[in-house]
């Protein structure tokens, strides 16, 4: 293990700021494209949901 | 007429075509990608010193920008031509340039406006940085709207008078280069370091120039090319 | 498993649905567990490089996601031609659930590079040959979603894409050699496993782990926005809610 | 009152008409018929002050339009060959931006109210224009009819591709205008189903 | 069907455009124009120095080509696809992708060829000389007719797409690249005195594949834009 | 003879119709009726291979036209919505490269005749096309009708802006075509005048 303390694996011996962007940058994007789609999944299901009521819907009628 | 009904109908005139900009929300990225890839295609060409790629920079950016506005706007009656819309236009109850001011100024927000805001990045590409950033950033700003203006003179001509391209390059080309030229000119002079207050002020003379007289050219070619 | 599955089958958006559904857990389990191993192999056993110092450390995202870039869209233009030839509608489903994620990680790639680039090359962009061809790799991913986006009829938007694609996976190699001829600047395979010390064994698992995350990750990803979209595009009230749900709604009613 | 005045018409080296003298009363329908490239679509855009013509003058209550200029566009609603519809916008939004274009803005009810009135139903003003149909397209234009307050109406061969009901629909909205003390001006080559006191014709000879 | 009825909707379809063309002979002149207008734009916005417009020369002209090309090629299908031909293309008795050949040699005789031809002029403005020179011509005329190929699958599939003109940009500008490296390249090298050979032959190749393939690609979109 | 085998044709989300079984003998026409939006000029656009179906087929002398290909092209002329003529050249240029892409290369002689049987003068077909009025431009078109060897003629509402006299004009064309044995299918809104035995009826009800 090469990490003396936390401070010196967060400052990454004075690129910190490059390493960690590119984790945290990559790490949101792939988070926000599992949010992204769960959210497109809940809407889809909310339209299916509301065609369903509208197909009973219109049997009935 | 009243003022606020010649507001009402430039109102229209561009919600209607940002309506129909939203609807293809992809246009408005689309000049910006035309964009990233002519300015890309560059060093493509040019080959990758990044010494060379500092000079030609602004140049390259300019003509990119230039290019785009004008490849947008020469077909921007097009559509309107052939599916009648422009006679209705014509036959509104409001002087046509105040239509047409509205029509240019929809599609600058579509397709000039990103080109503004994208630049920076791009200019990153060819090393430009800090205060020339700024200057660059201004002079599309003020740059942008002029060419549209100027294009929509073009645009209206197309339609008209039979075999027009060449006119219309004739016409709309040579007008565009002094906006190219106090544009890129702005950006070396403040990378040289003597700052691009001077063209820039040119600049929006250009600006304040075609914006009273533009409309009024186009009003004269689209009626001309209706009747 | 290779033999036995029956093609014809699972071709339909109705066997499909289900099956994804099933696969998606175990490869996002398998895609977190491999990058919680990876991450700590490249940030606690991989040592620090001689030359470049920790900065190195992008390699086990950067590589990963350029890899990952060029190989999905190779995938996807396969999809692409398999629904042009058979016009199968799930294919070309699939297609369109690739790219999204193809460009997510070309766009990584660039910009994992360009924060490599700066403590490497003092610059954030050079036009050199690898980097410009990710570049336009970008660019053809822009191409197929705009193209599909500009289009309203969806068997139209399927169709005209897929031939893009295609079109556009010939321009990936020839893309490729092509830069050859440039000078290039890029790194190449210049953290030098070649010598296989230790060290560089060390990077390279973790690297490799990495890259094998990403792939379950992307699997995992890509068949859930392909559920998404066959429940968008179609309806399916008997593969999507239980009974029971169907029975609730109805006396929500 | 429109009057036509000594018109005459020339196109390129044809000479369409020369010397036409009429007049529409409000309440009243000029029906042009006459051969195709008789110059009815010509005439029709002379008065719609879209083309100007070689000789004589149109005059709207008296008054010549070439001089009203705006002022005589905010009396009329023209309805031309083309649609003046877009292919991207739907059914609603291209009513909608017309009348808002035209200086008539309506709510999206009465927008749907109209698009009802000629018969395209509910699903229909939703989709994009491309998709519909030629004659569905056609009804489009004509929903303007519904909408419109000017009292002239200018009407370039409205009934083209539109079915037979159709037809009989945009008729009585038309006699419906005239009722209330509106001009109209057609051109059309089939009949018009109009009471003959309401109905002048112009046949073109070309 | 026999050879020669194949050769005669080819011969029909090239005369057609030609007429076309000569009744507008002032739109054909419009890429020269637009190239002359690009190339020239450059010293403008780059500055006067001429070690700096050696350097780019070859690359900025090949980059204007590939512009005039892509611009004059973006609209290729779409009178046809307004007006109705196209329907009565597709269902002529012969393959469509032959047809597509037709179309696209007419055009490029119209705006390609004359790009070819007026290039060793516009060069002198960049002060190449000699033995480049040849090779500028051999490589824009071997890339050219390439560039008019894969031009017109991606005019195909944005037919009927609004916003098609940068649309098109987007799809095709990518797929020019490697033409526009091996171009560029080929000049630069002999300029270098390496001599352009290597990346000559690879123009060649290049021309070759596009033959093959895209007149097959843009067959099956302009299909599906008629469905 | 040309045979509809249990054709459907679905567009974005409404099925237009399903089922559609019809058989058009040779010596007979098929006239197409229905509302705006019912699906003619889907179901006319099937018969000429423009369109796929999504279910059933269309065969051609008992062979299916999807497996027929260029060897079905060569058996029809489609006139569709669109008269498929360039506003830059002439009727004669028009009609000539028109003749000449469908692989029936015509004589400028044949051509001059053709314009002229439809109704254009002489000094018409050296007009650009651009001038001429809707009706015209439509005879444009149509004229191709006058030198097609063809045997199915596809006709999409060819009556559109064409005055009466012209409408007889074509109606007596299609007729000499039938019975010389050739076949037709045509969408229209007007009444055909054609011998009943001749004619055959297929309402879509959309
Ligand atoms: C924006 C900038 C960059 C882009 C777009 C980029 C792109 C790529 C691509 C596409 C690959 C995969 C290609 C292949 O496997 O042959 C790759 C691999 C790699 N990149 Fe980058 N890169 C960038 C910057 C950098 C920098 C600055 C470095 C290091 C100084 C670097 C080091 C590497 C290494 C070591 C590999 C692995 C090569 C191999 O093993 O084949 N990259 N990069
Ligand atoms: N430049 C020109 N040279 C000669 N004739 C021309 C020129 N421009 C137009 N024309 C003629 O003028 C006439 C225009 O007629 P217009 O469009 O008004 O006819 P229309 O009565 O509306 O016919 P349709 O019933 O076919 O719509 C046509 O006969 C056309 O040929
Ligand atoms: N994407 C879509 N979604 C829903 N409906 C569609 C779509 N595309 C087409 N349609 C419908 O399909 C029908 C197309 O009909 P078609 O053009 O065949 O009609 P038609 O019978 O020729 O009518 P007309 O007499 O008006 O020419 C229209 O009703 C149209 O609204
Ligand atoms: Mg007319
Ligand atoms: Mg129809």
């Amino acid at each position: 293990m090469q990490w003396g303390s936390a401070s010196e694996f967060f400052a990454m011996g004075g690129y910190g700021i490059y390493v960690w962007t590119s984790y945290v940058v990559t790490a949101l994007c792939l988070v926000w494209e599992v949010l992204a789609l769960w959210r497109r999944r809940v809407a889809a299901r909310a339209e299916h949901r509301a065609m369903l009521l509208g197909g009973t819907n219109e049997t009935a009628t | 007429m009243s003022r606020s009904s010649m507001w009402g109908a430039i109102g229209g005139i561009v919600r209607r075509d940002l309506l129909l900009a939203m609807r293809r929300r992809s246009d408005a990225a689309m000049s910006v990608f035309f964009l990233v890839i002519v300015v890309s295609l560059f060093p493509l060409g040019v080959g990758p010193e990044p010494a060379v790629l500092r000079t030609i920079g602004p140049g390259v950016l300019w003509v990119a920008a230039l290019l785009a506005c004008l490849l947008s706007l020469a077909r921007v009656f097009t559509a309107d031509y052939v599916d009648g819309t422009l006679e209705q236009m014509v036959l509104v109850p409001q002087p046509l340039a105040v239509l047409v001011v509205g029509k240019v100024f929809a599609h600058w927000v579509i397709s000039g406006l990103p080109i503004v805001l994208l630049s920076p990045l791009l200019s990153l590409q060819f090393g430009l940085s800090g205060e020339s950033l700024g200057v660059l950033v201004m002079s599309l700003l003020l740059g942008t709207p002029t060419l549209s203006m100027i294009g929509a003179i073009g645009a209206a001509l197309v339609l008209g008078v039979r075999g027009s391209g060449l006119l219309v390059a004739l016409l709309v080309l040579p007008l565009y280069v002094p906006v190219l030229i106090f544009g890129a000119g702005a950006v070396t002079s403040s990378m040289a370091g003597i700052g691009g207050e001077a063209n820039l002020s040119l600049l929006g003379a250009c600006l304040v120039l075609s914006l009273f007289l533009a409309p009024w050219a186009t009003a004269v070619a689209l009626r001309i090319a209706l009747e | 498993m290779s033999t036995g599955i029956n093609w014809a089958k699972y071709s339909s958006p109705q066997a499909l649905y289900p099956l994804a559904g099933r696969l998606i857990p175990w490869f996002s389990v398998v895609a977190v567990a491999l990058m919680g191993v990876g991450l700590y192999m490249g940030f606690f056993v991989a040592p620090t490089d001689f030359q470049q110092g920790e900065s190195y450390r992008i390699i086990f995202v950067h590589v990963p996601a350029a890899w990952m870039s060029m190989f999905l869209y190779v995938v996807m233009a396969i999809w692409a031609g398999i629904g042009l030839g058979l016009n199968a509608r799930p294919s070309f489903m699939m297609a369109q659930a690739i790219a999204p994620t193809g460009a997510m990680f070309t766009f990584l790639a660039l910009l994992t590079g360009a924060m490599w680039g700066k403590p490497t090359w003092g610059a954030w962009w050079v036009w050199d040959a690898r980097l410009t061809s990710e570049l336009i790799l970008l660019f053809q991913y822009a191409g197929v979603m705009l193209l599909r986006t500009s289009i309203d009829d969806v068997r139209r938007a399927d169709r005209s894409s897929a031939v893009f694609a295609l079109v556009g996976v010939v321009n990936v190699p020839i893309i490729y050699f092509s830069v050859q001829w440039w000078n290039t600047l890029h790194q190449g395979a210049s953290v030098s496993m070649s010598t296989g010390s230790k060290m560089a064994a060390t990077m390279l698992i973790a690297m490799l782990l990495m890259t094998l995350a990403f792939w379950m990750y992307s699997i995992a990803i890509i068949l859930s926005r392909v559920r998404c979209i066959m429940a968008e595009r179609e309806s399916l009230p008997a593969w999507e809610e239980k009974p029971v749900t169907i029975q609730k709604i109805a006396e929500a009613r | 009152m429109l009057q036509a005045v000594r018109l005459s018409c020339r196109r390129g080296e044809r000479r369409l008409f020369s010397d036409l003298t009429v007049k529409v009363e409000p309440g009243t329908l000029l029906a042009i018929v006459g051969e195709n490239g008789s110059g009815k679509t010509s005439l029709l855009r002379i008065f719609s002050s879209l083309l100007p013509p070689e000789d004589g003058a149109v005059l709207w209550e008296g008054e010549d339009i070439q001089q009203l200029k705006e002022l005589y566009s905010g009396q009329l609603t023209y309805i031309g060959h083309l649609n003046g519809i877009k292919d991207d916008l739907t059914p609603l939004e291209n009513l909608m931006s017309a009348m808002a274009l035209a200086g008539e803005v309506c709510s999206q009810t009465e927008a749907q109210a109209a698009l009802e009135a000629i018969g395209l139903k509910r699903p229909i003003h939703r989709l994009p224009s491309k998709v519909l149909s030629q004659g569905q397209k056609r009804r489009v234009a004509l929903a303007r009819l519904w909408l419109s307050t000017r009292p002239l109406w200018l009407l370039d061969e409205p009934f083209t591709s539109l079915d037979v009901a159709s037809t009989g629909i945009v008729t009585e909205r038309l006699h419906a205008h005239l009722q209330r003390g509106g001009l109209g001006v057609l051109v059309t080559h089939q009949e018009v189903d109009l009471p003959t006191d309401r109905l002048q014709r112009l046949r073109l000879t070309g």
